[in-house]
């Protein structure tokens, strides 16, 4: 359990970053970390003990095996995590240009 | 046996037809609606001959038959119902008639009109619309209709310039506003009684639900017919829109109806409490002085008219409170008479609109001389209103008096203060009596302006209706005791006039409303009085009516200096009696302390995500 | 008919992907193809309306179930997910054809199909989705899409809007995959209806979950607390998108998901029904309020959206609290019928007021309503349509708004929630307000002297704007039984019957 | 093996606490990779060698397009404090944790402890796994069982990639080819000679690398995304240390924009051929013989997805590298 509970902590800092942080790049670090700590517990769920590679091999004995299809999900979540982040940071080196800082509190001409 | 469902569905369907043919064929257009508004005009007539308590439904017109839904098309036909839809008829013809004329481009020296595009459409749709609601047995088809009129309420009012746009606004945030609240009654009105026919439902007012679902009703009557607080609208509204639009909805189809639905409710639908009965008649008194004061400093005369339209509601609202026979009768006659009157007060104030670009009472006067038809009508309606005999609004008015002392015999606190219903009542007659001797003065009588240029009698299609109208206060006023009110009384099914006999030789009344002629001929003179003292050192041995056209303008100047009304109208300048505004204040400020707390900063955005979270978690948790 | 429902999928992701390939060289490719492929999936959703209402069920890869245990990735079309599809396919339509001309002063125009063709895609693929991963694939295609859109003129305010936007919809997207984790814990399984089946019984946990996707879709969705992306995002984008938006995104990735879900799939319960319904108040109340005060066109319209989502919402919150608590069925369908109603209804008027500002910034090259004045002798298609939708959205009659909120009303009402109706009832009033607000300050008044030449926006743009007015006044036929019974009642039947989700889905 | 966990858990939770507080960005950012490559060796040590390759390459270069974004902009980050407003923030966090973690402590003991998960559908999967004829069950799962899913991932990489490309697209640019550039910057001439020779023999070597894992994605760790963003990789470090021209850089973006694009169509086309070519008319169909396990002709369409796959991951995750440069390049040299 405390794994998990560790993996939660990981989520309230990243949550923490976004929250406290000005600078844009430390958002999306901020977020990042979130990211892992939610892909990290998917992982966890996943986990068999004494279990093993999801790979069928003739060499050694296969199974039991550690539930594959978080790891496919995963898998999906990290390519779409990277797609999330590059979007972000393409947006950030844009916004740089526009307000000449990355502070996120001076970005605040939609308000009210 | 005659199609009448087709009064319903025949101007509608032609108004969106028109509505798909282009804007500049306008003549067509008017000829249209003036034969489609004849043709109503005759089936309204014929639907008078029905027989009481005919029932017809909409679904019975083939292509309108929809499986399921006949229950929602009831239609019935009834003493009350029959009465106004007549009149919707006549009005829907002599307006319609009336707008072929008025409608035309003016002198080209004068300011052009502001006559709202698809007029012909809005107004065919809001005759179909009336007619629906007048006959309708069926809340939810009712509660439609009644939008409807609400949204072609809208349309013809032009938002040309600032002024009126607000005006539009206004008006509609009004009536929609009431149409919701209309919709909430009728859910309860529902849950109470468990049915949407009209005329299965009998409520006492006892519960709080029934007396909820009453209220909301009242509230949806009071403003389409504009009764305090709900009738800030009308005086806005008549002043910017098209006179002959000012004379078909606010005047008279909108009165018709709104008085229509209030005199159902509190004939059938519910039985009154004591209280509410109270409430009703504190809020026709209050209607009839707050708007006839308001109308008193008025020199826009559209304005005036418009707040002494409020006014007269009040006391259409007084008789139907009462609850008794003579004061329904009373409050019906009146409305009836009401809306010939304030619609042929429109027409004239349109005519002189039309023909002198002028809208402020100072700058006109004199017209008497070249406008003798327009100024004949405008006379009999303008006496007729004030009460004076025979025409018909001394009738009516009289027969809410004797309504209000037979009333007073009764228990109950209502009933205990019937002298102070009287005195009210009587006070707004003679305040009316002197709002409209500014008027005639103001506008016909004195010298002429000279920055008017050459004035004309109008053509006959604007001349006729004005006539037309005038006759029938005048008709309506001489067989009033005789045939008019004793058929009324029949056709309402309010019981028998004849039994009532005692109560039409009454002196008392007549001497109080010769009391209330007087008062209003004294209030007026006090209000020229200094005035009159200032022109005589100006202009030496002039003609009185110079004076009087003077005093007219210095009207305002006279009353708003009496302390007491200063300081009312004082704040009655800011707008502190107006719920639209009181409204619109409070929910600015709510608005914009709301939006304070978006402040744009992402951190705070998170952290209302954060808490949210955890509010719902915290919620659940228990 | 079958193999048809992943054409859904198939035709816009084909479409965006050719726009990519052939753009280069054919600049006009992205309009060739969009517009026919949408109107084919709009008649293909129109077929499946048409058909007996009967629920769909397709195997990806047509694998068969193991065990009684699926193995594919299902997709699901009943008559819920009909709606939706209609609502995507209808407002897709028409808002590619208003972009025809729009987009014009566009650069990169290709990419601007492209991506609006991939968040259609995404929004079908979450709607037909019967997977609950597949779901959350899908919704970051449409919501990614959704992020660029916003920002797809690079302007300053576009920029900041989509940063917030992204990093509150990727809030949201943790939140969902924290969710689909926990769900995986216990049941094993990723399959919706399997879930519905393999859930606990309430209590603790699946509470927590329901928070989780409450908050999750709920932010996607942009109910109060969860809303301040919303006004940002959808006043920044470029109108036709503002358009999708407002009229499909947040339905088909928050509303539906959420209704999905908590009818279907995770056992009511009387605690998150009253949850949901009180958030659907709130959005309803503290949107109204504070879309009354803006100045700027379609930020007022965005404030719009969460509030009459918080209707929507209402309607549906209060089925599902009638229906938990053992209420009269007949009461909860009225709600529900009401709620859906209302979605329907507000994808259309809010899209094409949307459209309506999109077509005055077109014109004026303002959105603030302080300088805009008098258009409606200029401008007479945008004004006449902006007025129907304006009318509907106030729920005056004859236009649908009118049928669906009385709906919602008079449920709300025989349901002895009288204090809802009460605020439902003050909100359309404040909601006529603020339209009539609109109407005055960019259609009615002085015209400046600068707009003097101005003239109607191109036809397509036109075009667009009238067929959508049309669809206002038309869809108030909705209210008629027979009508009924082929567009909403499916839906509703869907709703009413939460359990029978699963058994129809896994055929037992 | 939860002790190695719980380190590697702490480890990332002090470097990204370091890295949250850190005052000069690349050091945050630098910190902020050790804690993807904890996370690397902690899907190692949860059996998750698929997920430590991708995690691994992602890893790299999601810190070298941070890293480039910094050394354009700015190493500073704001001095101000957030002040008041800190106070309540914390407040609220603070609160939310204490909740969440008070409501999770209810339903605990319901859940299956860590190690003691219990399988359902995946049982199927596994059981199953055999007539795709992939050993790797996950590539199984992803292009056979699961490849609906895989083609909304490859659209969300899609989608992100015309995302950037439109988002870093030159702004006074209103038609694409209408107006030309006079901005002709030129890259950096690249790295030392060393490291541009060393690259140039490493670059093919990485990117045989990456087809190898894409190719044989069915047998052994790895598949199309791993493979993909390990090719990608050898063509960043290529552009990085060979450095380019502007006008060059564009072309390449085209051309990998168009690989993208053409490569995931061809993945849509697969499953759209399964719904024409099989009988049952069966969108994702596998209607390619699947042979036997072990063997790399096995698998049917299996791996012809991984290799569409691959190169569209490669293609697309150059791309915005090279979308940066191009920005670079434009708007700000």
């Amino acid at each position: 359990m405390i794994l998990f509970i560790l993996c939660f902590i990981l989520f309230v800092i990243g949550l923490y970053g976004v929250i406290m942080q000005r600078n844009l790049i430390k958002i999306i670090i901020g977020f990042a970390i979130m990211e892992y700590s939610v892909i990290l517990f998917l992982i966890l769920i996943g986990y068999i003990d004494a279990a093993t590679v999801p790979i069928i091999s003739e060499s050694f004995e296969s199974g039991p095996f550690v539930d594959p299809l978080p790891q496919a999900m995963i898998l999906t979540a990290i390519v779409i995590g990277l797609a999330t982040k590059a979007l972000l940071l393409s947006v950030a080196i844009r916004l740089y240009k526009k307000y000449g800082s990355f502070d996120i509190r001076e970005m605040k001409n939609l308000r009210g | 046996m005659i199609d009448f469902q087709m009064l319903i569905i025949m101007p509608i369907v032609i108004g969106v037809v028109l509505f798909l043919l282009p804007d500049n064929l306008k003549i067509i257009k008017g000829v249209i609606s003036l034969l489609i508004s004849a043709y109503t005009a005759y089936l309204s007539v014929m639907v008078f001959s029905l027989p009481h308590q005919f029932i017809a439904t909409l679904g019975s017109i083939n292509w309108l038959y929809i499986p399921g839904f006949e229950k929602f098309m009831d239609l019935k036909v009834d003493g009350l119902s029959k009465l106004i839809v007549l009149f919707i008829g006549i009005f829907g013809f002599l307006y319609s008639l009336y707008s072929l004329s008025y409608n035309r481009r003016r002198a080209p020296n004068s300011e052009p009109n502001h006559i709202p595009g698809n007029y012909h459409t809005y107004y065919l749709i809001t005759l179909g619309a009336s007619f629906g609601v007048a006959l309708t047995d069926n809340l939810l088809l009712f509660v439609f209709l009644w939008g409807l009129l609400g949204l072609t309420l809208y349309k013809l009012i032009k938002g040309h310039n600032e002024e009126s746009s607000a005006a539009a606004k206004k008006t509609l945030v009004l009536i929609g506003a009431s149409d919701s609240v209309l919709i909430l009654g009728i859910g309860l009105l529902y849950i109470c009684s468990h049915t949407f026919k009209i005329s299965d439902i009998h409520l006492g007012t006892t519960t709080t639900l029934s007396t909820v679902a009453f209220l909301s009703l009242l509230i949806a009557c009071m403003t389409k017919a504009g009764a305090f607080p709900f009738h800030t609208w009308i005086p806005d509204y008549t002043k910017d829109a098209p006179a002959s639009i000012s004379a078909y909805l606010p005047a008279s189809l909108d009165k018709l109806l709104g008085i229509y639905f209030l005199a159902r409710m509190c004939m059938s639908t519910f039985i009154l409490s004591g209280w509410v009965t109270l409430l009703l008649l504190i809020i026709g008194a209050l209607t009839i002085i707050t708007s006839v004061l308001m109308a008193l400093v008025q020199h826009n005369y559209k304005r005036l008219l418009g707040y002494c339209a409020v006014s007269q509601v009040g006391y259409m609202i007084t008789g139907l409170a009462l609850g008794t026979p003579l004061g329904i009768a009373g409050g019906l006659f009146h409305m009836v008479n009401h809306a010939i009157y304030k619609g042929g007060l429109f027409l004239t104030a349109g005519s002189v609109e039309k023909h002198t670009g002028k809208e402020e009472l100072g700058e006109l006067g004199g017209l008497c001389k070249y406008m003798p038809v327009t100024f004949a009508a405008a006379l009999v309606f303008a006496l007729s209103i004030s009460g004076i005999p025979p025409l018909n609004g001394f009738y009516s008015k009289w027969m809410i008096y004797t309504g209000i002392i037979e009333f007073g015999s009764g228990k109950g606190i209502a009933n205990q203060l019937w002298m102070i219903w009287l005195t009210l009542a009587m006070l707004g007659s003679s305040l009316t009596l002197a709002s409209f001797v500014k008027l005639i003065s103001g506008i016909y009588l004195g010298r002429k302006n000279e920055q008017i240029g050459t004035v004309k009698e109008v053509g006959f299609p604007m001349f006729f209706p004005q006539i037309f109208l005038a006759m029938l206060c005048i008709a309506f006023g001489i067989f009033a005791a005789r045939w008019v009110i004793p058929e009324f009384f029949e056709f309402t099914g309010i019981g028998s006039w004849k039994s009532l006999p005692g109560l039409w030789n009454a002196p008392s009344v007549s001497i109080m409303i010769l009391i209330s002629i007087i008062v209003g001929f004294i209030i007026y003179w006090m209000g020229t009085l200094k005035t009159s003292r200032r022109s005589d050192s100006f202009v030496g041995g002039e003609k009185l009516q110079q004076e009087l056209s003077f005093s007219s303008l210095e009207f305002y100047k006279t009353i708003g200096t009496m302390k007491f009304f200063n300081y009312f109208y004082d704040k009655a300048n800011k707008k502190w009696f107006d719920v639209y505004h009181l409204g619109k204040e409070c929910v600015l400020g709510l608005s914009s302390a709301l939006s304070v707390c978006h402040t744009g900063i992402l951190s705070t955005y998170v952290v209302w995500v954060v808490l949210g979270v955890a509010t719902i978690m915290v919620l659940l948790i228990i | 008919m079958n193999s048809l429902i992943p054409l859904y999928v198939v035709i816009p992701l084909g479409t965006a992907f050719l726009t990519i390939i052939l753009g280069r060289w054919f600049k006009a490719i992205s309009k060739i193809l969009t517009i026919p492929a949408l109107l084919f999936l709009t008649g293909l959703t129109f077929y499946l309306i048409s058909q007996s209402p009967q629920t769909i069920v397709y195997r990806v890869g047509g694998f068969a179930d193991l065990l009684d245990i699926p193995l594919a990735i299902f997709l699901v079309a009943d008559g819920f997910t009909n709606i939706l599809l209609l609502i995507i396919s209808v407002v897709g339509l028409l808002v590619a054809l208003y972009s025809l001309d729009y987009t014009k002063r566009f650069s990169a125009e290709e990419k601007f199909y492209a991506l609006l063709n991939l968040m259609i895609a995404g929004m079908y693929g979450v709607v037909l989705a019967g997977d609950i991963f597949n779901l959350y694939v899908f919704l970051e295609i449409a919501s990614i899409a959704s992020y660029v859109l916003v920002a797809f003129n690079i302007e300053k305010q576009q920029l900041e809007a989509t940063f917030k936007y992204q990093i509150l919809g990727g809030v949201s997207s943790l939140l969902i995959l924290a969710a689909i984790g926990f769900i995986y814990w216990t049941t094993g399984t990723l399959n919706l209806a399997d879930i519905a089946r393999q859930l606990p019984d309430a209590n603790a946990f699946q509470i927590f979950v329901s928070v989780l996707l409450i908050s999750g879709f709920g932010l996607k969705a942009a109910m109060v607390p969860f809303h301040s992306w919303l006004p940002d995002a959808h006043s920044s984008a470029p109108s036709p998108i503002s358009a999708m938006l407002s009229g499909v995104l947040i339905k088909a990735i928050g509303i539906y998901v959420i209704i999905r879900l908590f009818f279907n799939i995770i056992q009511i319960n009387p605690q998150i029904a009253l949850t949901v319904t009180i958030l659907g108040t709130l959005s309803m109340i503290i949107g109204v309020f504070l879309a009354i005060g803006q100045w700027d066109f379609k930020r007022l319209l965005a404030y719009h959206s969460i509030s009459q989502m918080g209707y929507v919402i209402l309607g549906i919150g209060m089925g599902m609290l009638i229906l938990a608590n053992g209420g009269k069925e007949s009461i909860a369908n009225l709600a529900i019928t009401g709620g859906l109603f209302h979605m329907l209804n507000h994808s259309i008027f809010k899209a094409l007021l949307f459209l309506n500002a999109g077509s005055v910034e077109y014109i004026t090259g303002t959105r603030s309503l302080q300088k805009l004045g008098g258009l409606s002798n200029k401008m007479q298609i945008t004004s006449g349509s902006s007025f129907a939708a304006s009318m509907a959205i106030s729920g005056i009659p004859p236009f649908n708004g009118f049928f669906s909120k009385i709906m919602i009303i008079f449920a709300a009402i025989q349901a002895g929630y009288y204090w809802l109706a009460l605020l439902a009832v003050i909100v359309s009033i404040v909601t006529l307000a603020s339209f009539t607000k609109v109407h005055k300050y960019a259609f009615y008044g002085d015209l400046p002297s600068k707009y003097e030449n101005v003239k109607e926006s191109p036809f397509s743009m036109a075009l667009a704007m009238s067929l959508m007015a049309l669809l206002c006044l038309i869809m108030s036929l909705m209210i008629v039984p027979s009508v009924r019974a082929i567009f909403l009642q499916p839906a509703v039947d869907a709703l009413m019957q939460t359990t029978n989700y699963s058994s129809i889905v896994l055929g037992k | 093996m939860e002790l190695y966990l719980i380190i590697m858990l702490a480890l990332m939770i002090l470097g990204s606490i370091y890295s949250l507080h850190a005052k000069d960005l690349l050091s945050a950012v630098v910190s902020y990779g050790i804690v993807g490559f904890a996370l690397v060796i902690s899907f190692l040590l949860l059996q998750a060698p698929d997920l430590a390759i991708v995690q691994v390459v992602v890893e790299i270069i999601t810190l070298i397009i941070m890293i480039a974004v910094i050394t354009n902009t700015t190493h500073e980050t704001e001095s101000k404090k957030l002040g008041l407003g800190a106070i309540f923030y914390s407040v609220s966090v603070l609160l939310f944790v204490t909740v969440a973690l008070l409501f999770m402590s209810r339903f605990a003991f319901v859940l299956n402890s860590f190690g003691q998960h219990v399988t359902r559908m995946a049982d199927n999967y596994v059981g199953s796994v055999a007539e795709t004829g992939s050993a790797n069950i996950i590539t199984g799962i992803i292009f056979h069982f699961r490849a609906y899913d895989t083609l909304g991932e490859a659209t969300v990489l899609f989608t992100a990639v015309i995302g950037v490309i439109c988002i870093l697209r030159h702004e006074e640019l209103k038609a694409p080819d209408a107006v030309k550039i006079d901005v002709i910057q030129t890259m950096p001439k690249g790295m030392t000679l060393v490291v541009k020779n060393i690259c140039q023999f490493l670059a093919p070597v990485i990117f045989l690398f990456g087809a190898y894992v894409a190719i044989h994605g069915h047998l052994s760790p790895g598949g199309g995304f791993t493979g993909g963003v390990i090719m990608a990789s050898a063509f960043i470090f290529q552009i990085l240390a060979g450095g380019s021209v502007l006008d060059k850089l564009r072309k390449e973006k085209w051309r990998l924009e168009l690989s993208e694009s053409v490569a995931i169509f061809s993945f849509l086309l697969l499953a759209v051929l399964g719904l024409l070519i099989a009988s049952a008319l069966v969108f994702f169909a596998n209607f390619l013989p699947t042979g036997n396990i072990g063997e790399l002709v096995s698998g049917g369409i299996i791996p012809i997805g991984n290799v569409i796959i691959g190169i569209e991951v490669c293609a697309a995750i150059s791309s915005i590298f090279v979308a940066l440069l191009i920005y670079k390049d434009e708007e700000l040299g």
